[in-house]
């Protein structure tokens, strides 16, 4: 298709090239530098999508990020839901169409990359048109390192849709001098396509930067499509220009009405005439001159409607180039149906609307004055005060690290931005200590006119007889004038619920141009001042986000961070199948060809209790505790007596919080007088080292002990079984071995080929044990010696599952699963791990409250299905027995429920622990455990299910 | 996301923070003499002040110390922190007398 | 029998690392001995003992020996050293420091190193490390314990110029970090699409 | 004109919903709090016990804090008897509340899924569905395949990093839209004579002995025979105003909306071990949130890593969000208790009642306790299903510990 709408010259676009897309299944042309918007109007297409609520037409109202009109979603080269036409930059093979309401999301996974980086500089300039380009040359200029951001494809703000001058240039020019020179600073940072969306403390400004999507297809795919930069500064500048504000009147969202400045941008920057026959409606200047240029595009620009009685001194101006301009007069409505083909236009005399005429016209330009773009000011939460003069929300104070500078601030004149820019920069630099250059010249820009004062009007009085009900406010909710009279007399006065009541600000905008006339509109339904309606609070994005942008790259394998022992590569090759514990891999089991889990573990587990096993137990936390108090932190911390502990011993010990709950347990080796190498459970870790620290530093300050984290720093390995013995004999002939040389319970330094090792009689299983410790540099070779040494009792390598039935079949807990935070040492039948002789210890004192005393306490217990067949599944609740089987109506009442449970080589049953209420004393009784819909019943025992006397642990 | 100014390491980002609540609640000296509900405001119950408010940090991804700190929580700004060997006595107000719990 | 073979986390990463061009170079540093030295007054005793001075001003580091004394808190670094084995470093630092009431630890195995250099290396670590890496301000000299991803790290600069670090990390998020760094870096590896 | 987009739109409010009363000098019930808990507890005091001489005091906007800031979930399948029973209650209260409310609350009982991630995940979730099945919640455990099936979007494939290794399921659960449930109370409560007072900010208490006799406000002293306070995370303010202590803590909970999509997530999915709830509410954006900022706070807003967090976790769990725009942030002020169970009941001084400590569970609870604070303001007694929640719990140590037990936040 051709682009009739097209100037014949003009714009900064590359004609040149030629592009192709299609829209709504129509193949279309434009060029590079186009906008999907601004290729649509080229080819004469003001209407983009239909409206979410009424299905009345829509169109693009406006040329950037504020349009209310032109939601599309994209197909081709991937889809992605609901963006602005005006936002979107033209690439070959474009796929898009309107969109009504809902956006589509892709139902494949998105392949693009996305990342994030951190940036710290001194001044931070966000925005850059005439102001920001300003603040970001004196910046620079002074040597300071500065990043200027700009969410459009290239620098020049405000200056792309005009015709300024500068220096008796374009000002253009002065805009490439300035880019130019801020390339040749080494410490600056300039970023075109980059949104700041989002404004926080100290200077932390989140930007997103669009690196590939104007390549489209030709996108590299090693190079992040997207990039969110953490922008750290010290001082931030806010140039973010201002937003043009429409005027509310009856069918004002028919296509072929768009904002007065967005026309100008159309023309001078993408070279598109966004209609021929044209009727300006304003209430200031500015308005004026779209209404020229377009005159001189050769646009029939039919009427300039001024709402001010007194009009505008660029009058004459309009007349001489024969443009007619009736002052005092408003647009009331709009004909058409999917483009406007007339405005209404009447007389506007002390608010009243006189008779009015039809002027034909296909496009309808509208100014209802300037909104600042306030929104980072106002998301790093500073007060905004309503200016009555401007119509708009201004910043009310200095932030500490932000000023806002230009059209942002409420100067709207060239003169003043570059002014504005430059005072802002230095004051800036100054707070920061840093000298401001010297040399630091502003190009002169033309005087200009004294502009009249412009009218503040947010709505033109409905006249259409349509009761403000096609007078719309939100043209993305499709809410209306009438909606905000309906808040309001359903009582609603806070501008809060006036915008929950109708949507207004809730839409993909979030209310560019919507907020403040809502506002405006309450405040007058209200009869109160504006300053007291005030606005919605601006939150982030400034701009929509794509999650994935957020993601960034934590995703897939660095979602989360894997934490191996340095056997893991070892456990791979041997076919282990893992297990998530916190962020460890863990083998689980090792199965052999045609085993599955079961069979796997019930062949492990005999090993273990008949031969030998081998466990990685690397993963357990380790922590050194040294110095002259380290016992007594120990005894402070440990529910047992650990200042007791002989050098050469090793004890297990329970860890309580203040409210005397256990969390965590493990073994304590004493290395010396002065120092104890502790072992937490894997997940447990990093919480008891802090759990020490924060005693240690913040309670006990006069302890000297220090604590230091080693749980990478030894690889653990069980070697468990009758036949441990023999193996670790073979292996260490230096070490007697013997039960009387090395009884159960201690520790003993030896070495393999010049390796220290350590071993320690610690059983985790009930069966005759030694633990191996090794600098894990040396694991996997001492691993394969120690399988080496114990293939004559075919040593077999255990996972988690078989370690977890090992030491349930004994009864011992796995903290935070047989415990869930509200169990004590004594509920886990562990009261002699609860030193009677300590005068205090952390979580003592909570064991003498009363809830602590109740018999009914969960208690710790073994559970034996009846029927010796059944594995009760990890998590069923116990009830009470019901001998008729049957379960009365609910609420049952529950008495505990199954902690662990496992089929059992050993007891050649399976069997669970389970906390009970009363556990301990119900030993004998049979209870009902529901499983899938029927009551299984299961005798409490002791929960000490193989070799109570434990007699197995000396072999 | 706030710069949190570790007395030792400088400022760092709030995610290399860990958070202590309420500073200044001392461990009671005697725990076996202090009756249930003095515990129970030990274990339990801490100043929720919306305002100025004492507080205890740790810099648990850098230094790994405990620190002090007096922070807004209305407007989240540090107005100070504290080493915990400052000699300096701490900045917030005596907690006021405290009805009972007991109900 | 033979000799017991020493096995690094990262072998599996080597040729992946070796690929990586120049401006984004990484490399796996060599098993060293390292110790935590805690010990509450530094002054010239404790010189003495160690005969060299630990850095005392926090986010430094310094030559020690044949190794490295990196600050890691106001009574706590990690000292390096290429010539002794682990025990023999832990052993002669805890005779040293103990009369003076401190303490130390091997931790030898505890974290490995990675060399970092090249010209783009700053951009790689600035895709997760939060504290500013410029040569004004991390310059030669300059250490930092931080997070590089979601792994807690210990940072060296090497060279006044940005373009030379070593990076400690945990053995058992080396993987991590490892696959992180090549995710990081891939941008500026001349590459087929990948 | 093309149809409009079903469902991108909501029902119309209705024409008139409350008018701002000038505060009477006195009345027998005052609530300190015109969230939903205060509303709810207006309109029952006056649907249920006849008690009308009542005034919700508001120091912003009706429905304006964590009211206005949740998102919506509404289930009742926690681990603990007591804990199940609040919210049960209140869940069949919800089933019912459209009609009694006469308004269109959007109540869509679409289920809720609870992931699991780890086999410790899956033990926790069996014990609490097994004990919501004998307290009469429903409530099933479901295979990977059956998750599939429920919500097709998850990402149950088993290579990613936390894979999922089933869920939990309430098919009773769901979503409704706050605004619309905060003013259908408070237009019943406004229809029953009870006086919703707006921008009035309670400065103080007068007491004498153990009882509270007037409440002092930006607009005024108001005399009370009984005082509710009902403010969520501002409780700790009006409490140490009383000098009564309570454990609760005042932390930013952020949440997050998208743009209106399609349909693509039928149900509720809650995640602990890769943190992230979301659902799609009705006009079709998706409503998550994210993990509570660790500091106290009483800012309303939270740190943005929390946020990125929040959505590493959605794409991983659902890779079709990868293009799905992040529209609007906000937080609310979540009070916290010890055990993550709220408090609710009796205060040191005889007429005033407490309701605090709901964490992220006040807008699910939001008719439940609204009917059982007013029982318990009506009779001078607790109501059973908030009995359990004293104060002095903490004292004796008889905690209702739902994150101990891996209770399903939120």
């Amino acid at each position: 298709m051709t682009s009739p709408f097209r100037t014949a010259e003009g714009g900064r676009i590359d004609r040149g090239t030629t592009l192709e897309f299609t829209f709504d299944g129509q193949t279309h042309t434009g060029h590079p530098g186009d906008t999907l918007a601004s290729a649509l109007l080229a080819s004469g297409r003001h209407q983009v999508a239909t409206s979410v609520k009424l299905g009345r037409p829509r169109g693009i109202a406006a040329a950037w990020a504020e349009d209310p009109g032109g939601l599309v979603q994209i197909e081709e080269p991937f889809p992605e839901p609901m963006l602005l036409a005006t936002t979107v930059e033209l690439h070959d093979g474009l796929v898009a169409h309107g969109l009504p309401g809902q956006g589509r999301l892709a139902e494949i996974s998105d392949s693009a990359r996305y990342d994030a980086v951190h940036h710290h500089v001194d001044v931070l300039v966000v925005g850059a048109g005439p102001a920001g380009l300003t603040a970001a040359l004196t910046a620079a200029r002074s040597g300071a390192r500065v990043a200027l951001v700009d969410e459009q494809s290239e620098a020049g703000g405000s200056l792309l849709g005009g015709t300024d001058r500068l220096d008796d240039a374009p000002a253009l020019e002065w805009v490439a001098a300035a880019v130019a020179e801020l390339a040749g600073h080494p410490e600056v940072l300039h970023l075109q396509r980059t949104t700041a969306f989002g404004s926080y403390d100290d200077g932390f400004v989140l930007a997103l930067e669009r690196r590939t999507d104007h390549l489209g297809t030709a996108a590299p795919r090693h190079v992040s499509r997207q990039r969110v930069w953490r922008l750290r500064a010290r001082s931030v500048v806010v140039a973010t220009g201002a937003h043009e504000r429409p005027v509310v009147f009856a069918d004002n969202d028919r296509p072929g009405t768009m904002l007065a400045g967005a026309a100008r941008t159309f023309l001078h920057r993408y070279g598109v005439l966004p209609g021929r026959q044209a009727v300006v409606f304003t209430t200031n200047d500015s308005a004026y001159d779209a209404a020229l240029d377009l005159h001189r595009a050769g646009v029939a620009v039919e009427a300039v409607v001024d709402a001010r009685p007194a009009g505008s001194p660029r009058r004459e101006e309009c007349e001489r180039a024969g443009i007619r301009v009736l002052s005092g007069a408003v647009v009331t409505a709009t004909q058409g149906v999917e483009r406007v083909t007339h405005a209404l236009v009447a007389p506007f005399v002390d608010g009243q609307v006189g008779a009015g005429s039809a002027i034909a016209c296909d496009l309808l330009l509208v100014s209802g004055g300037w909104n600042p773009a306030v929104h980072l000011f106002s998301q790093a939460r500073g007060r905004l005060r309503y200016d009555e003069a401007l119509g708009a929300f201004l910043p009310a104070e200095e932030l500490d690290r932000l000023s806002v500078t230009g059209a942002a601030a409420g100067v709207l004149d060239l003169a003043g931005c570059l002014a504005d820019g430059q005072r802002v920069a230095r004051a800036a630099l100054t707070a920061l200590a840093v000298a401001p250059p010297g040399e630091d010249r502003l190009p002169t820009a033309p005087e200009p006119v004294v502009p009249a004062a412009p009218l503040v009007l947010w709505r033109v009085p409905d006249t259409s007889g349509a009761d403000g009900n096609t007078s719309f406010v939100d043209l993305q909710r499709d809410a209306t004038v009438a909606d905000i009279a309906r808040a309001v007399g359903a009582g609603l006065r806070s501008i809060e619920h006036i915008k929950r009541y109708t949507t207004i600000g809730t839409a993909h905008d979030q209310g560019k141009t919507s907020g403040v006339l809502a506002s405006g509109i309450t405040a007058e339904l209200l009869g109160v001042p504006v300053q007291a309606t005030g606005t919605t609070t601006f939150r982030p994005p400034y701009t929509p986000v794509a999650f994935a942008a957020l993601a960034g790259r934590d995703r897939g394998r660095l979602f989360d961070p894997e934490r191996v022992t340095s056997l893991h590569d070892w456990h791979v090759a041997a076919g282990a199948v893992f297990e998530d514990v916190g962020q460890w891999k863990r083998p689980r089991h090792y199965p052999r060809p045609g085993e599955d889990m079961e069979t796997a573990v019930l062949r492990e587990c005999a090993a273990a209790r008949t031969g030998v096993g081998i466990l990685d137990g690397s993963t357990l936390g380790k922590i050194d505790v040294q110095g002259p108090d380290a016992a007594v932190l120990l005894d402070r911390l440990y529910t047992n007596m650990m200042s007791s502990l002989k050098v050469g011993s090793v004890r297990y010990g329970v860890m309580c919080g203040v409210d005397g709950m256990v969390i965590d347990d493990g073994t304590v080796l004493r290395l010396a007088e002065d120092r104890f190498l502790l072992l937490t459970t894997t997940g447990g870790a990093a919480k008891v080292l802090d759990w020490m620290e924060e005693w240690a530093q913040t309670e006990w300050p006069d302890l000297r002990v220090h604590c230091t984290s080693v749980t990478e720093q030894w690889n653990t390995f069980p070697v468990v079984g009758p036949r441990s013995r023999d193996v670790i004999g073979a292996l260490f002939p230096q070490v007697d071995v013997a039960n009387e040389a090395f009884p159960f319970m201690t520790w003993r330094d030896t070495a393999l080929d010049g390796v220290p090792v350590r071993l320690a009689r610690i059983s985790f299983s009930g069966e005759l044990a030694f633990e191996v410790y090794v600098n894990p540099w040396y694991g996997v070779a001492v691993w394969e010696r120690l399988l080496e040494a114990g293939r004559p009792y075919g040593i077999t390598p255990y996972g988690t599952e078989t370690m977890h039935v090992l030491r349930a079949e004994k009864g011992y807990p796995i903290i935070g699963q047989d415990t869930d935070g509200t169990v004590t040492p004594h509920d886990l039948g562990m009261a002699w791990a609860v030193s009677k002789k300590k005068p205090d210890f952390v979580g003592k004192r909570s064991f003498a409250r009363q809830a602590n005393q109740d018999p009914l306490r969960k208690q710790l217990v073994g559970l034996l299905p009846v029927d010796r067949r059944t594995v009760l599944p990890e998590g069923s609740q116990i009830v009470e027995l019901h001998p008729d089987g049957q379960l009365p109506p609910p609420p049952v009442p529950m008495l505990g429920h199954v902690t662990s449970s496992y089929r059992s080589a050993e007891l050649a049953r399976p069997f669970a622990l389970a906390l009970v209420k009363g556990g301990r004393s119900r030993i004998g009784d049979t209870v009902h455990v529901p499983v899938n819909g029927t009551l299984v019943p299961a005798e409490v025992t002791g929960s000490v299910l193989v070799d109570p006397e434990g007699a197995r642990r000396d072999g | 996301m706030q710069l949190i100014e570790c007395p030792w390491c400088g400022p760092r980002e709030e995610v290399e923070f860990h958070y202590g609540g309420q500073a200044h609640v001392p461990y009671p000296d005697a725990p076996a003499e202090v009756s249930d509900e003095e515990w129970a405001h030990y274990v339990f119950f801490r100043d929720n002040t919306k305002g100025r408010f004492a507080e205890r940090w740790c810099h648990s991804a850098g230094c790994r110390r405990w620190f002090n700190a007096v922070r807004d929580t209305t407007t989240y700004r540090f107005e100070r922190v504290q080493r915990l060997d400052d000699p300096e006595p701490h900045a917030t107000e005596p907690a006021r007398a405290r009805r009972s719990t007991a109900s | 029998m033979a000799e017991l073979l020493g096995t690094h986390p990262l072998e599996a990463w080597s040729t992946a690392l070796e690929r990586l061009p120049d401006t984004v170079g990484i490399t796996v540093e060599p098993f060293v001995a390292m110790a935590v030295v805690r010990l509450g007054a530094v002054g010239a005793a404790a010189s003495e003992a160690l005969g060299a001075d630990l850095p005392t001003m926090p986010n430094t580091w310094a030559q020690h020996g044949t190794g490295r004394a990196v600050w890691l808190g106001p009574d706590e670094w990690l000292l390096s050293s290429t010539t002794e084995t682990p025990e023999e470093l832990e052993g002669r630092i805890r005779a040293a420091v103990l009369p003076l009431g401190g303490s130390a630890t091997d931790v030898s195995a505890q974290r490995i190193g990675l060399r970092l250099t090249g010209a783009r290396l700053r951009d790689v670590l600035a895709k997760g490390c939060s504290i500013d890496l410029h040569p004004r301000v991390f310059g030669r000299g300059s250490s930092a314990q931080t997070l590089l991803g979601q792994a807690g790290v210990v940072l060296l600069a090497l060279s006044g110029a940005g373009d030379d670090f070593v990076v400690l990390v945990r053995s058992s998020f080396a993987g991590y970090l490892a696959d992180w760094l090549l995710d990081a870096a891939l941008e500026f590896t001349p590459t087929h699409d990948s | 004109m093309n149809p409009r987009t079903p469902g991108a739109d909501l029902p119309e409010h209705p024409d008139f919903l409350w008018r701002d009363p000038e505060p009477k000098r006195s009345y027998d019930v005052v609530i300190v709090g015109g969230g939903g808990h205060g509303l709810a507890t207006a309109h029952y005091l006056a649907k249920n016990h006849g008690i009308t001489n009542v005034a919700v005091l508001e120091k912003g906007w009706l429905g304006g804090g964590n009211m206005a800031r949740n998102t919506t979930i509404i289930r009742s399948n926690y681990l603990w008897d007591e804990s199940s029973a609040i919210y049960e209650a209140s869940l069949k209260l919800w089933e019912g509340l459209e009609e009694d409310l006469g308004y269109p609350i959007l109540f869509s009982q679409r289920g809720v899924l609870n992931l699991a991630h780890t086999l410790q995940d899956v033990r926790d979730s069996v014990r609490r569905v097994e004990a919501n099945k004998l307290n009469g919640v429903d409530a099933e455990w479901l295979e990977p395949d059956e998750v599939r099936k429920v919500c097709p979007i998850v990402n149950t494939s088993t290579d990613i990093r936390y894979p999922v290794l089933g869920a939990t399921y309430q098919p009773r659960a769901g979503i409704a839209k706050h605004d619309y449930v905060a003013w259908g109370f408070a237009r019943r409560a406004h229809e029953a004579g009870i006086d919703l007072i707006q921008d009035c900010e309670v400065t103080g208490f007068a007491t004498e002995g153990n009882r509270v006799t007037g409440v002092q406000t930006t607009r005024g002293t108001i005399a009370a025979g009984t005082v509710a306070l009902c403010a969520a995370g501002h409780t700790s303010v009006l409490t140490d105003m009383l000098g009564i202590r309570v454990p609760v803590q005042s932390h930013p909970l952020q949440a997050l909306v998208s743009e209106l999509l399609e349909p693509v997530h039928p149900t509720v999915v809650m995640s602990n071990a890769v943190h992230v709830y979301v659902s799609q509410a009705h006009k079709g954006e998706l409503v998550m949130g994210a993990g509570v900022d660790s500091y106290n706070g009483y800012g309303q807003r939270g740190a943005f890593h929390v946020i990125e967090r929040q959505m590493a976790a959605a794409v991983e769990l659902f890779p079709v969000f990868a293009r799905a725009h992040l529209l609007r942030t906000w937080a609310g002020i979540v009070d916290t208790s010890p055990d993550a169970s709220p408090i609710v009941g009796r205060t040191p001084y005889d007429n005033v009642y407490l309701n605090c400590g709901w964490g992220t569970g006040g807008f699910k609870a939001t008719p439940g306790v609204g009917w059982a604070l007013a029982h318990t303001i009506a009779h001078g007694e607790p109501h059973a299903n908030v009995a359990p929640f004293t104060l002095d719990r903490f004292v004796t140590g008889a905690l209702v510990d739902e994150h101990g037990a891996a209770a399903v936040a939120h």
